[in-house]
């Protein structure tokens, strides 16, 4: 799929325009050769050039850049990535995620009009995986190149995406902005039941520096979270996953769960099983709770119920969290 | 073991000789240049019977005693020929100081490698005595063997050659200038002599076969000279 | 000790010559082929493998004729040479290169041919994204990453050239200082009744040659592989 | 190290035994041959030979068991992995995970003394781990041979291993139960903050058909979780995660939260940070709950104080569940 | 049509003959070579290779004189070899084998040890893990998965005995039916005034030879590929 958008495989019909450029169009017979179409490739197994050393690969695009159109230019790569240490090295010599940012910085380099981005973690193991996501939300922040994600990891998709293509099977099951697709029921099986959640933009309020707490405005109230390294009045996107949260009729005295906000209930889903997530309206913000069948039952929950969420502030951790970056990043959702 | 210039002559003898012979022995000649054969047979080869084309090849074996040297005879003569590719207009006399360098005309002359093909041996001995083969010699152009000389000429590589007049029997597209006179090199002769250590009763019968006049017949069909006494 | 004849300097700096333009002009041919054998699907392909194969199982001796037959100065091909370059390769030692080159070819394309078959295809795909046109693709990923098989076969090809004898006397016979490579001194040699202590030195260079050759092979081999970062 | 078990790699000095046999020994000069140990051997990447189909594969170490020494045989494993469908294919034709079910499955046929695992889901994405991790399970549970599991993956090695190791740039840290290991405060930054958590060991005593809930007995109580399908009275192993549980001092009433336990605190982790773990003794059993420092100001945690700890049954899932299996699986994790 | 005469017939059978049993009788040695020069390190590693590589460079004439040097019935080895086992190789189509076997030996070597090369030694190791000693490891893992390339060196040095010329006549001569395989029976009919066409027949069936062996080795490697599942 992302391969026809490189150029890369030839569809059998259809039409691809990026940026208002048409770059093939079956019933036209326009098909632009991969090197024509600008698109910046970042590839699940890197594919790095071995003979070449780091400093070859990141400037083999940009030496076929002509001089005036170059935006991008090496030193602002090797600074956003981090690459000065082994800009002479070879890639046989680098790390799994070190060999993800050179090629990062490469695709970056070719000073494309889009970036594709083909699970570009996928085969790196957690920690690596870790080494490199602030990297490519760096570019996404840093750079107004809009970037295609692919990807089966719900956490990456949510850290990074504004926009999110969901597809199934080979075809695109739903469209729209990452919240909104994350909080509708129906796509539950495609988004994920572990991973399920809503997405909230909030504002950097204030630092408690004793507690080590940032305390963030959304419309519903103010989250306490552990802290942020981030200016008051920074935006960012928090991501409550449904089981983290609970539900009780009554505000709860003494307990160790900072975060309770007041919300109605708006809707249920009603899927067989000890477990029922609650669609929760908490001051104009979605919210999705998971809780017990049987906690439906004794607090007797129903639609537009009067509850109050219970958020963990210790579970909104580094994973959850992620920049705004005003709609340019698209993300797409694999499922098999 | 037989010298591969005299492979159609020999071929034909032998066959006469199964036809005459009522043991209905057969001849299994084995044809190579004489200088593979020659250490073949000093190395032990199966052979009987040996034709050299080179008697510097029998001096060799004698000297290592793979022959029995009082069966060593002359058996064959040849001519050498001056030939020229069958379109050229190359026409020169033999003579001493004949201007060969000049009736070439910036083309080559194709001999067999004087170092070891007896065509060579003979030709280059031939212009020395002419005194001509201190200025031909670079001019030449030395072939692994008689026949790849006359290829040479027959595809008109080279503006002429030297070769035996028994191999131009049948080249059709090259002409025979002219025939070295006898007296302008030293004689050519093939040489016949029974293998060291064969007894076999046969070989000394096509032994005697060949010095005698029915293979004396046929090798001068051929373009050979007969130098048997029988003949 | 041990010093080398006028002849066999000559026959030893021929030889050299020879071999190493016969690698040179065969180098782009040689990856033409590799290229079609090992990427193009294409209608008489079995038939070019069988071309490129046949000098190894046709006797040298026919190579040589064959290319006499072809390129002498009465040949189609060579009458054209002549006529249009004023090139004449029987009797000169380019000729004696082409002899070696043709007997060479073989080895060269198999190596070759390996190892562009063992080129990821992937990495050229990513230098189509990166902005390289296909034939600078060529040049920039796939020529690089196929240089040690390129270099095998180079080898082995001037190994093969240096060895050449049977095509090369038939085609440009033996001339020396002209055509008289090594193998041709030695075999007028090692026809002679007493030219065997000259036949042996020769030997001995031959055998010194191959071993530099090889050495020198390894050698760039291991640079090349360490350049590579494998 | 794995290698060196397997007599792969040839240590300097040291001893090696497995089940009273010496395989290595220094300073005796014994070092038996891979192919004499005994070890059966799961590899990371498969090495599933690719020549032969999965039958062949399968059999190749079987071959050259003695008959009379023969204790699994094809058929047990080919029922107990799965393998039916493909045992006619070529490894090239498997999917990652199928691939590594034939290659735990030919290490079996080996009829090993001991099995070791290097890894073997490192290369899978999490829906093939998911596939696989069940039929590991089904070979500790059904067969008699101690495995050694080397993994970085705490989750899986918290739903796999009863003993831990814990090896740290070569060098063994802590050698015990896992229960006993994951609970240890000053093991933290080798087990993980994230997943850090305490495992604890109950019964199933009740399923609850209406709302799909098992109840699970342990020393401390009784625990409620999503329906488990095994019978009143298996063992099984709950692993608690610290961020799961939450602090009260006094019983929360009418919250979605089902399970609340009370509890002396015995310990309490006294990093900088917003995040306090608190060490809990629940009677008799281990659990840790991570709380903000603010909350520990807040309700005026000292060690001693009688807290009630909420734990949401939704988040005690698959992942953290697992059977206990008598102390017959050993694993190691291994940081860098 | 094209019907072969007897002494055709007999000198392609015997060609084949002499080409079977020369590869069929270096495959071993030849797998033991590349083994050495793949995976062991050893003092002399190099001279190893250059003796193997010398047939490639040095004339095949001077290859035939020295294997009629040293098997020659009076010969060291030859003699050994007559005395012990009643063999002898000289003049002998057994002799001929050997000598297509030298000559074809880099070439097979070189195939041979590249293939090992590419053998992933992990499979190896799982494979001792899995019970099996060292010797039968090789049997089971190495060989099948170098098969490919041992099948390229088979057929390349099938290849190559095909119209191997040089040695073979120095070392055992032209014995029509005995000796003289396709490559000799050419040099004795072009040694002929009127041979012309029957070497001409003769190349063609070296050509149909040369172009059905190719043939052939395309399709069992097709099948080996499939079959190892690549
Ligand atoms: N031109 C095409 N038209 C329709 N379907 C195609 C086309 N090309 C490939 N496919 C199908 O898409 C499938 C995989 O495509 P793709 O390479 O996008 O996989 P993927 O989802 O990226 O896999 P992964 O996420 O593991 O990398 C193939 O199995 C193939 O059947
Ligand atoms: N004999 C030895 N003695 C001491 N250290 C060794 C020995 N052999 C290997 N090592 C060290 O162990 C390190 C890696 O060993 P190992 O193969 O166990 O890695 P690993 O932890 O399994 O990696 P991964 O988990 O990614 O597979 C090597 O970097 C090497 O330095
Ligand atoms: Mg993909
Ligand atoms: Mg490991």
């Amino acid at each position: 799929m992302i391969n026809i958008l490189a150029g890369l495989v030839k569809p059998d019909s259809g039409r691809i325009a990026v940026a208002g450029k048409l770059l093939f169009d079956s019933s036209r017979s326009i098909d632009l050769t991969p090197e024509r179409r600008r698109i910046g490739y970042v590839f699940q197994e890197g594919r790095l050039f071995p003979h070449l050393n780091v400093r070859g690969n990141l400037i083999y695009g940009l030496q076929r850049v002509p001089r005036d159109e170059r935006r991008i230019e090496l030193e602002q790569v090797v600074r956003l990535l981090g690459l000065d240490p082994f800009l002479h090295r070879r890639p046989s010599d680098l790390s799994g995620g070190e060999k993800q940012r050179v090629a990062l910085g490469r695709a970056l380099l070719a000073n494309p009009h889009l970036m594709l981005m083909d699970e570009p973690l996928a085969a790196l193991d957690q920690p690596r995986k870790e080494e490199v996501m602030p990297f490519i939300e760096r570019l996404r922040d840093e750079l107004t190149i809009p970037i295609v994600y692919v990807s089966h990891a719900m956490d990456e998709v949510v850290r990074l995406a504004d926009t999110l293509v969901l597809l199934s099977e080979g075809r695109t099951v739903a469209v729209g902005p990452l919240d909104e697709l994350t909080s509708r029921l129906d796509l539950r099986p495609l988004t994920g039941r572990y991973e399920a959640g809503a997405v909230i933009d909030a504002t950097v309020v204030r630092q408690d520096q004793a507690f080590a707490l940032s305390e963030l405005a959304f419309s519903g109230g103010i989250l306490q979270v552990p802290h942020i390294d981030l200016p008051p009045g920074s935006q960012l996107r928090v991501r409550l996953r449904a089981r983290d949260i609970a539900l009780a009729l009554e505000r709860p005295e003494n307990t160790s769960i900072l975060n309770v906000f007041s919300g109605v209930i708006r809707d249920m889903s009603d899927e067989p099983g000890a477990q029922v997530d609650v669609l929760l309206d908490v001051g104009g913000t979605a919210l999705w709770a998971r809780v017990t069948a049987r906690s439906r039952h004794d607090l007797n929950l129903r639609i537009g119920s009067r509850v109050y969420a219970l958020v963990k502030a210790v579970a909104i951790d580094r994973h959850t969290l992620g920049r705004t970056s005003g709609r340019r990043f698209l993300a797409n959702k694999e499922i098999y | 073991f037989a010298a591969a210039s005299t492979t159609n002559a020999l071929n034909e003898v032998a066959e006469s000789y199964a036809a005459s012979d009522s043991s209905g022995q057969k001849v299994r000649p084995v044809f190579a240049a004489t200088s593979t054969l020659a250490m073949q047979i000093s190395k032990g080869a199966p052979a009987h019977l040996f034709l050299a084309a080179n008697p510097a090849w029998m001096d060799y074996l004698v000297e290592r005693h793979a022959i029995r040297p009082d069966s060593r005879r002359d058996l064959l003569g040849n001519r050498l020929v001056l030939i020229a590719p069958a379109g050229s207009r190359l026409q020169i006399a033999i003579e001493p100081g004949l201007p060969l360098v000049e009736a070439l005309a910036g083309g080559r002359l194709a001999i067999g490698d004087p170092a070891h093909v007896p065509a060579g041996i003979y030709a280059k001995a031939a212009l020395e005595r002419l005194g001509v083969w201190h200025a031909v010699a670079p001019r030449t152009a030395q072939a692994a063997n008689v026949r790849a000389a006359l290829a040479l000429v027959d595809r008109g590589e080279a503006a002429a050659g030297i070769v035996y007049q028994s191999d131009v029997a049948v080249g059709r597209r090259t002409r025979v200038v002219a025939v070295f006179p006898a007296s302008s090199h030293p004689p050519i002769t093939y040489q016949v002599a029974l293998v060291a250590g064969s007894n076999l009763p046969e070989a000394k019968r096509f032994y005697h076969f060949l010095l005698g006049p029915e293979a004396g017949a046929i090798f001068r069909r051929h373009g050979f000279l007969t130098l048997t006494p029988g003949s | 000790m041990f010093e080398l004849t006028p002849l066999e300097r000559e026959a030893l700096g021929l030889s050299l010559r020879v071999a190493f333009w016969s690698v040179l002009a065969s180098l782009p041919l040689g990856l033409v082929t590799a290229w079609l054998l090992a990427r193009c699907e294409f209608y008489g392909k079995t038939l070019i493998n069988g071309l490129v194969h046949l000098p190894l199982v046709v006797p040298p001796v026919v190579v040589g004729y064959v290319l006499l037959l072809l390129l002498g100065r009465r040949g189609p091909l060579g009458a054209w040479l002549y006529e249009t370059f004023d090139l004449t390769l029987a009797f000169d030692w380019k000729g004696a290169a082409l002899a070696a080159a043709v007997m060479a070819f073989p080895l060269m394309v198999r190596a070759m041919r390996l190892s562009l078959e063992a080129v990821d295809r992937r990495l050229e795909a990513a230098a189509r994204t990166l902005g390289a046109r296909p034939f600078g693709v060529f040049l920039t990923v796939t020529l690089p990453l196929m240089s040690p098989g390129i270099l095998a076969g180079a080898i082995l090809a001037f190994a093969r050239s240096l060895g050449e004898f049977g095509a090369t006397i038939t085609f440009v016979s033996n001339i020396p200082g002209e055509t008289q490579t090594l193998p041709l001194a030695l075999y007028s040699l090692s026809q002679t009744p007493d030219g065997e202590s000259g036949a042996l030195r020769l030997v001995a260079i031959a055998i010194v040659l191959a071993f530099a050759s090889l050495a020198a092979s390894e050698f760039l081999a291991r640079r090349l592989r360490r350049h590579m970062g494998a």
